[in-house]
């Protein structure tokens, strides 16, 4: 079998392979709907009617973009390409988002990639951060 | 024939095109980056380019999870920028270049690259911010554009190897295309980022460095490097560099380094640029 | 590990599918044609395989001049058979293997093939008749199938060569799979036919007896043989046949033919099956 | 360039090559919107404000739909796997379309084929046909 235990070991990384793929399909592709106004504009004057026309998310799929938690999204097989269009109808940039899944505000986040981002040395493995 | 007498590497940060479009260019955190772009349009516009072979993916924008092509090829008379979310960018249409397209399309696909052939799709910012940090805001593109979209958002995406193979059957097409056009390739994506997950932000200003060095000096190094290299190293997004092997892979062994720029951050990225001139 | 024990080689013909969906299998016409098919039904209903790789091609059903993947592969838990224009086949819906198909799919990028990732698509004829040729009108299949789709119809195809290398690709995969499965592979289409134009109906009985032959005899050959080859000879449809050499490819060297059919005309087409089990 | 002239020698045979992809482009997609049973049941209630609906169809491949000109939808980039949606939506089969194609009818088509085909001796190339 393809072996891609590797990539677990990478801290707050989640690799979008087959499995997350399967897990966060309807998600992704409801995100995906947001690329066209018309379900913009539905999915804003009432969002949990649009998203009973995706009736395989699960309940956590929906609670978390109900709530926009956004790296709840990535645990449930969101992937960023596909959320960020969900970000978008939001008016939200990738800034924000990636703040907001690594718990800093989004003055906080900017902060810290103008200083030269977050630090590779400390992230590149579960055991070296542990 | 047809020459591919350079190759550029660029990163396609979204927030770059959404500096131009809203003309903050000039502001104190895009001037530096922006600045560092100049000496590449002046070389650009010197160049002329007949064509542009842009190397870029698809942010699940043309494509969805629905069909996942490895490597797709825009054969297309244009091509629309796409709406990400917040309506399409105010940019021009792309137009392509369906004649040299085909060709390569052919050629590929007997030379055992196992192509997807694309007669309409929209184009997203991967495709447009590169041509927005190259030409700035004209009214029309100074050249048409044969998209090719390499898949790197589904886990696996093509290998370094293939990457540079795929660049070198391009080269081999365009240089049997029986018509003189002056073709330069576009390699674009990364450098260093991540997107998402708690790790998100991370910037590897070493790894980035010495791989913009090693397209001259070592690109072996480079067309070995595995997968989980540039994911642990570079940042999950990173995986993206891959794509420039392709346009690395255009070009022959005697290849000279005319301009290269690095400026961390661009939003989320380390943006980088390099233009490698074609000796041979 | 998997194991792919036998290929079978078939014909896709439509009308051999409107034959059985009418109930006219006992007719003139056609009892022949299926009385050559019962053998090859209680060889597979002996073989009992756990999963079917089916390769075969789309007819403009799945996949439209929108987007033409050479190689597409099926990951999807089912696929639905498709309206052709006639409304859809009353088959059963064909349940898919996403956990070998994924494996593949992986495999078969990383070893340099440029698949096409599907989730989500319906099969024409071109998958659903091989079906009821190998099992009747079961009220369900009796084993999943892995769909793999391959351009056909938009010049150019993948080359002989390329079909013969991915079924060696194909068989490394179901090697390395690490669950215990028992493998059939299908290679689906032709044999000599043409559908269109003032040359329609042609038929190629030599041909097709030795590409029949040359499967256990003289695989080089066939690898070699050029697409003009197969639709000089064969007639312009005929060029399917390339979809059986990644069959082939998918055996070993050491092969059995057991048993082997010929019938001229189903509709517009010789009708060709073979099997083919792997020794080594 | 790649070369495919030789596949012009071939005598009533059309290869789908990128030419005729781009000039049936239209035409191809036409009949591939005739999967849909509403669709076929919009076309033939009115087929003409139907191919309306494809503008960028020349008047040539209008007509040739429009007469059930099957070889003249060859001719102007149809491809079979296209036309014979257009095919199956007036009920006729390959045979038919077939023998259309070749100028017979569909008995003497039928009787050609039971009789084993047309032969592929003279059928291989147009300076040996002729
Ligand atoms: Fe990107
Ligand atoms: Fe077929």
């Amino acid at each position: 079998m393809t072996d891609t235990s590797g990539f677990d070991d990478i801290p707050g990384t989640y690799l979008f392979n087959k499995d997350r793929c399967h897990e966060g399909y309807h998600l992704n592709m409801f995100c995906m709907s947001l690329m066209k106004a018309e379900n913009r504009e539905a999915f804003r004057s009432d969002e949990a009617a649009y998203l009973d026309q995706f009736p395989l998310l699960t309940l956590e799929q929906r609670r978390c973009v109900l709530e926009r938690d956004w790296l709840g999204m990535i645990h449930v097989g969101g992937n960023i390409y596909y959320t960020s269009k969900l970000g978008a109808t939001d008016g939200l940039s990738f800034q924000y988002l990636a703040g907001a899944m690594s718990g800093m505000t989004q003055e906080e986040y900017r902060e810290m990639m103008i200083a030269g981002g977050r630090p590779i040395d400390g992230n590149r493995s579960k055991s070296e951060k542990g | 024939m047809g020459r591919i007498v350079a190759g550029v590497g660029t990163s396609h940060v979204p927030a770059i095109g959404v500096a131009v479009d809203l003309g903050k260019t000039q502001e104190p955190y895009w001037k530096p980056l922006f600045d560092g772009y100049e000496p590449a349009r002046e070389w650009l516009s010197k160049v002329e380019p007949d064509v542009v072979i842009l190397v870029y993916n698809d942010h699940g924008t043309a494509f969805s999870l629905e069909v996942i092509p490895t490597f797709a090829i825009g054969v297309a008379r244009e091509f629309p920028p796409a709406d990400e979310g917040w309506g399409p960018r105010p940019v021009p249409i792309v137009k392509g270049h369906p004649e040299l397209a085909w060709h390569m399309a052919e050629s590929l696909i007997l030379d055992e690259f196992d192509i997807t052939i694309v007669n309409e799709m929209s184009v997203d910012h991967g495709l447009t911010v590169p041509l927005s940090i190259a030409c700035g805001e004209p009214k029309e593109w100074p050249f048409p554009v044969i998209p090719l979209a390499v898949n790197v958002v589904q886990y696996p995406p093509p290998t370094g190897r293939r990457c540079f193979d795929l660049g070198r059957s391009i080269r081999k097409a365009v240089d049997a295309y029986d018509e003189d056009l002056k073709v330069v390739i576009f390699g674009t994506g990364g450098m260093s980022h991540q997107l998402h997950g708690e790790r998100a932000g991370v910037i590897n200003k070493d790894f980035d460095q010495r791989f913009l060095n090693d397209l001259t000096q070592d690109p072996q190094r480079l067309v070995e490097l595995p997968h989980i290299e540039y994911v642990r190293e570079a940042g999950a997004e990173g995986i993206e560099m891959v794509m420039w092997l392709i346009m690395r892979g255009a070009l022959g062994d005697d290849i000279t380094e005319v301009y290269q720029n690095y400026h961390v951050p661009a939003s989320n990225t380390a943006a980088g640029l390099i233009i490698l001139e074609n000796n041979s």
